[in-house]
């Protein structure tokens, strides 16, 4: 066991994922030489070379689109994406294709690609450097949309997304980087390229996982605003005696319905957070599955406490912006006291 | 800027050239025969969609010559990929013609379809120049994977406009990737001629922003358009780098099958071009050189138009796919739990009894007048 | 009085807003000499002229990008996507630039541009011709996104969108442009350029229209379903006796949230109808909204009759993936059942 | 391919070359004033980073005559387009320089942003080339309009790998809109060195896909700058269209302020590029000229240092900005009703403790490390 925090974690599994399958490559800006701006792919060019550790011209449709070419060839490339904001140019090949490579060629050459995107707020950067855009991929058919909360998580995730021969869009956090850190497992959990063990695409990529118990309320959320939204429920039992679940969602699509379906019918309240704006995100599809599937055991409408419908603010008014572990108190509050 | 190249001429003024040694008798016969296959095909293909037997349509007649030239240079193991304009350029490559027509009647999965792996030709790409990043990347990973194979894709005078050219351009010239760009400038983007699409005088010159060689070809004249692709793979393969081909020709006809380009140009220009059109043009100069005699030219015709009538009776005795095809092949790794959700609504209900193979045939007037594919 | 199907109207209007403010300007690819491929910007070259009828490049990006750079100069840009899936490579421009020009410039610049997007399946078109991606905007900030259903609010929305100083996106239902003639006024309601008449922006611009009146369900859906919802209404009156009210939102952003709540409440029971995949779609935001405005009010959990979350199928399996009348009809009864 | 025009020698073995007529004594002053107030504005910007005063700052340092230079070379009524990097542009056309210096504070709303219609400077620009667009946009409805406004913008090497380069410059040469492309290539797009970024020897040569001019100047060279920039917006002003200009320098200084570059580069590189950096460089030539002096360098470097005093001072005068600003300026038309319901929200809860005007300076290893800006 070694503690690593999310971007040892992601750069533990990267290397991983080399050693075992050399059709594994790593493509973007800035990824190879300096490791990347976030150092998730850091040493990766010295162990695995400048064949399959590659720094790209600055184009995000040309490093989306040319690992798509890469896997219809039979590569497993890991595109990175510097910033949320800058996968907007890479969208058309992600949309028009990525998805539907499968779907085009009879489900036999599916783009096996991972988009791996550092997203969301908090780190006190410009203009658009803070985005949270992964609704805009769970509402595209096609893809899968993953977000890991834990550096164990991270790393199994990775791993997973990797082995999975769809293309898999990777969220990650980049928030809590480095906000902490985990023992995990010297060993990977499985050895990618082994013909997809489905069990673990299965445990990895589809699940979601408690991240704290409880009974009277269950709070879906995922990414960033996991840490944040235990210590809203740590405050909830302090202060109101109310044991909240959380339910750390991990794959947001597909979603893990059953998982969702349990924890609300179970607590009969429930309540979504995440930082994307609200209308149309994550938390709008998590609410109406909630009601459309077991409404009669809620005593409360299900609540959301989101980023707000307005641009990510410039940094100094992030906090404002950003579900805070008030804000999903009061949110909280406000189902339990419906 | 660079000339023009070419080998056929007209039979009048302008003068054949010599054909390259390494292009014998049988594989000038073959180019023929693959020319025809595809003219009766596009022939065939009008034809069924004025029947209301398959939808819109984007013809290619006149631009063979920039299909089977370019990829008669090819080596087996060479990618390559289509717009929708060289819709049909897998069936010289083993794909059945009646895929690419039921692709055109409006059949997905494994009816219009095919692995692109199974013949390295890559799916009818309908958003423009968004497939040359994939040319890139197949050829990127073929270099690292050290196989010898290149890749060649087709895109149009309107396609360059695109950033996706542009980006795939700057990474095989960088990447030095074995990739033949071949564009086939046909003057027109639907009704925008190219002196609105580009302030360049030749296509061929935009190659130098990625210091790249750009040839210029006359597009009606297979066996130029195979000779550029010949060297410009040959170059790939040596290490060379991607090259950018503009083969020089006219879109003789409309867009597809919905458009009218009375309405926006002159059709005395088309009339013009068509003397050029290049499977005539091929045949004269084959005759010309006693190559072709018309028992063999009969054979070759009646053949192409066995294998395409073949392919319309295999198309239309597919079975109208079933609903379940929506789901189909989706996600390679398996049908999450909201499709079989998806599945049980669907068989709530009577299936709309509307659903027919096809509309009925475009008329202007109907809400159909789309005329872009 | 002029009885016009849905593109005259849109093109009325087009005429109606250039002859009064010399501001606006249509650009787009085949939108001039040809005007557009469906006829939609016909003859307003030979009216206005090349300077302000443009036949662009073919790049969506750059017709985007160039017309918030007129409204940045201070012309008022109506520019055309050809079909749906094209917007996908101008979808940057749109969202870090369109959405946030006047959020970034003290709300002094706005980018004051339509986006007209024909959307939507049902015309037998090949792939990527049919694509409803109007939620993708719906949960950008900063965007106004509507959509017509008839040629008198076609008429009138494409005069009030042009109007907005705000940049709106202007989805047009292809599928039932020429699906019928509806009497309208030969004179504009307003006059473009005359100092945005707020009652205008607001009258046309964010209000939900009942479509068909009744107090037994809610149903409320937009563009090319709005006919196919009247439809399914009529049937389910026939059939089961059972007045379903049609409120065509017209508006997707922002929502009409006083329309829905009142339908929603008096009827007691609801249901939402789109085209666009179902995950995270503008009915997941309806039914989260209803649900955690007057929830106490409902008999039933709000439903949901959409598109699948696939890839648009080949045509030939289109009326598979369109909500039709039965499908319509049959998730009503779910709702009226429950 | 095109030689660099240059004007200012470096004393030694690089003789100077013709000041042109039109500038005179007092514009080479002025140009000079400019340079060093970008300067003095630079290195009080990288010292108030450090300080933790701003947040990451994306310095200029050594690129200030690609700015001068250029910017001195428009009329008033021209517009220019920055990226990030040419952050503090509008100081020297009347935005306030506490305003540029609130925006990197991460202030928004009144205090970070301005109009640029009040000085024709488009707003500072994040996402890379996407403001190249807007720049043929402004120049194409002047244009239309018939005024006498030209547009720039300026981008980096790197940005002309982005799809939105190429879009910009195929639109504005079709148009032929009066905008010029002014491209510092600094020969570095973070860690990523040209011979990664292109393939093409210069990106001058990148004109040539477009018909258009394309000239190579020493970026370093204000005079020089000015030159080429008043060159290409005459010839557009004439309807000559727009012109590509390569400003060929170095990017001495790290990418930004949370940039190291001796993770990737040799640093003696940069040292032997510092020699050539523009604002010495121009001190130097006008006292070769007699044009400057001791008393009058003093003077000049006072006043910046005051400007940029004064505007910490009004920076920091400026109360944190209340929660309110989320929500302001998002629609010119007025708020939806679900801002006021999200105003109640964010009201409920008691504004967050954590709210500094900035975090702590960016420390490697504190979930900061990104060095982009
Ligand atoms: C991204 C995108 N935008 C618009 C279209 C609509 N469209 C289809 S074909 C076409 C013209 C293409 O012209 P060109 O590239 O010259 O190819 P050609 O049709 O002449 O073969 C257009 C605009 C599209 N398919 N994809
Ligand atoms: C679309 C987009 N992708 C990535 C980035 C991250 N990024 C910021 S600056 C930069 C390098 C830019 O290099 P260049 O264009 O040469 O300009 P320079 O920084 O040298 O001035 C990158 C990759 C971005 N801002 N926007
Ligand atoms: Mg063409
Ligand atoms: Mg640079």
């Amino acid at each position: 066991m070694t503690a690593v925090n999310m971007v040892e974690a992601l750069n533990k599994g990267l290397h991983e994922a080399m050693t075992a399958d050399d059709r594994v490559v790593v493509l973007g800006e800035d990824v190879a030489k300096t490791g990347g701006v976030f150092r998730v792919t850091a040493g990766l060019l010295d162990r695995f070379g400048d064949d399959r550790v590659v720094d790209t011209p600055l184009a995000e449709a040309g490093i989306v689109g040319s690992a798509i070419g890469m896997a219809v060839y039979g590569l497993l490339p890991v595109a990175e994406i510097q910033f949320d904001s800058f996968v907007y140019p890479g969208f058309e090949q992600i949309v028009v294709h990525a998805a539907r490579y499968a779907w085009r060629t009879k489900g036999e050459v599916p783009a096996s690609i991972v988009i791996r995107i550092p997203y969301g707020g908090g780190v006190r950067m410009p203009e658009l450097h803070s985005d949270s855009p992964e609704s805009l991929f769970v509402h595209t058919p096609g893809l899968k949309v993953v977000c890991p909360s834990t550096p164990a998580d991270a790393r199994n995730m990775i791993l997973a997304a990797i082995e999975d021969p769809d293309p898999v869009i990777f969220m990650e956090p980049k928030r809590i980087y480095r906000a902490g850190r985990q023992e995990i497992p010297d060993e990977p959990p499985f050895t990618v390229g082994n013909g997809s063990p489905n069990g673990a695409l299965n445990e990895y990529l589809s699940k979601a996982r408690v991240a704290r118990e409880g009974d009277d309320l269950a709070i879906f959320t995922y990414g960033a605003t996991v840490p944040l939204t235990i210590d809203a429920a740590e405050k909830l039992a302090r202060e109101e005696r109310v044991e909240a679940r959380v339910v750390d969602l991990r794959s947001l699509y597909p979603l893990d319905v059953h998982a969702i379906e349990k924890a609300a019918s179970e607590c009969r309240r429930a309540l979504v957070v995440h930082e994307a704006p609200r209308t149309a995100g994550v938390g709008a599809e998590v609410s109406s599955l909630i009601h459309e599937r077991v409404m009669l055991d809620l005593e409360a409408p299900v609540g959301r406490v989101t980023g707000y419908d307005a641009p990510f603010p410039q940094f100094a008014n992030e906090d404002d912006y950003l579900p805070s572990v008030d804000r999903i108190f009061a949110g909280a509050k406000k189902v339990l006291e419906f | 800027m660079s000339e023009i190249v070419r080998v056929i001429g007209n039979g009048a003024d302008l003068a054949d050239g010599e054909v390259p040694n390494e292009l014998a008798e049988k594989d000038l016969i073959e180019l023929f025969r693959w020319l025809v296959l595809l003219r009766t095909f596009d022939e065939r293909a009008v034809a069924l969609q004025r029947q209301g037997r398959i939808g819109t349509y984007a013809l290619y007649w006149g631009e063979e010559a920039t299909q089977a030239g370019a990829l008669y240079a090819c080596e087996d193991a060479d990618w390559v990929f289509p717009s929708y304009r060289q819709n049909a350029i897998g069936i010289l490559r083993g794909v059945p013609a009646s895929t690419v027509l039921a692709w055109w009647r409006g059949y997905g999965g494994t009816h219009g379809f095919w692995n692109p792996r199974d013949h390295r030709v890559g799916p009818i790409t309908v958003p423009i120049a968004t497939h040359l990043p994939h040319a890139v990347g197949v050829a990127w990973a073929a270099k690292i994977r050290k196989d010898r194979a290149s890749s060649l894709a087709w895109f149009g005078d309107g396609a360059t406009s695109e950033g996706d050219f542009h980006e795939a351009m700057n990474f095989a010239s960088v990447l030095k990737t074995s990739t033949v760009f071949f564009c086939v400038n046909n003057q027109w983007a639907i009704s925008t001629p190219i002196s609105k699409q580009m302030a360049s005088e030749t296509i061929a010159q935009k190659a130098v922003a990625y210091g790249m060689p750009g040839v210029r070809v006359d597009g009606f004249d297979p066996i130029a358009c195979w000779k550029v692709t010949r060297d410009a793979l040959e170059r790939g393969r040596q290490g060379g780098g991607p090259t950018l081909i503009e083969a020089y020709c006219y879109r003789i006809m409309p867009h597809g099958t919905a458009d009218d380009p009375r309405l926006y140009r002159d059709e005395a220009e088309s009339e013009h071009w068509r003397a050029l059109e290049p499977v005539g043009r091929m045949a004269e100069f084959l005759r010309r050189r006693s190559i072709l005699d018309d028992a063999q030219e009969e054979q070759i015709r009646a053949e192409a138009k066995q294998l395409v009538a073949q392919a319309v009776t295999d198309m239309e005795a597919i079975a109208h796919p079933g609903q379940e095809i929506l789901f189909d092949h989706v996600y390679a790794s398996g049908r999450p739990w909201n499709f079989d959700e998806a599945l049980d609504e669907l068989h709530q209900v009577e299936r709309p009894a509307e659903v027919k193979p096809l509309g009925p045939p475009t008329t202007p007037g109907a809400g159909e007048e789309g005329k872009t594919i």
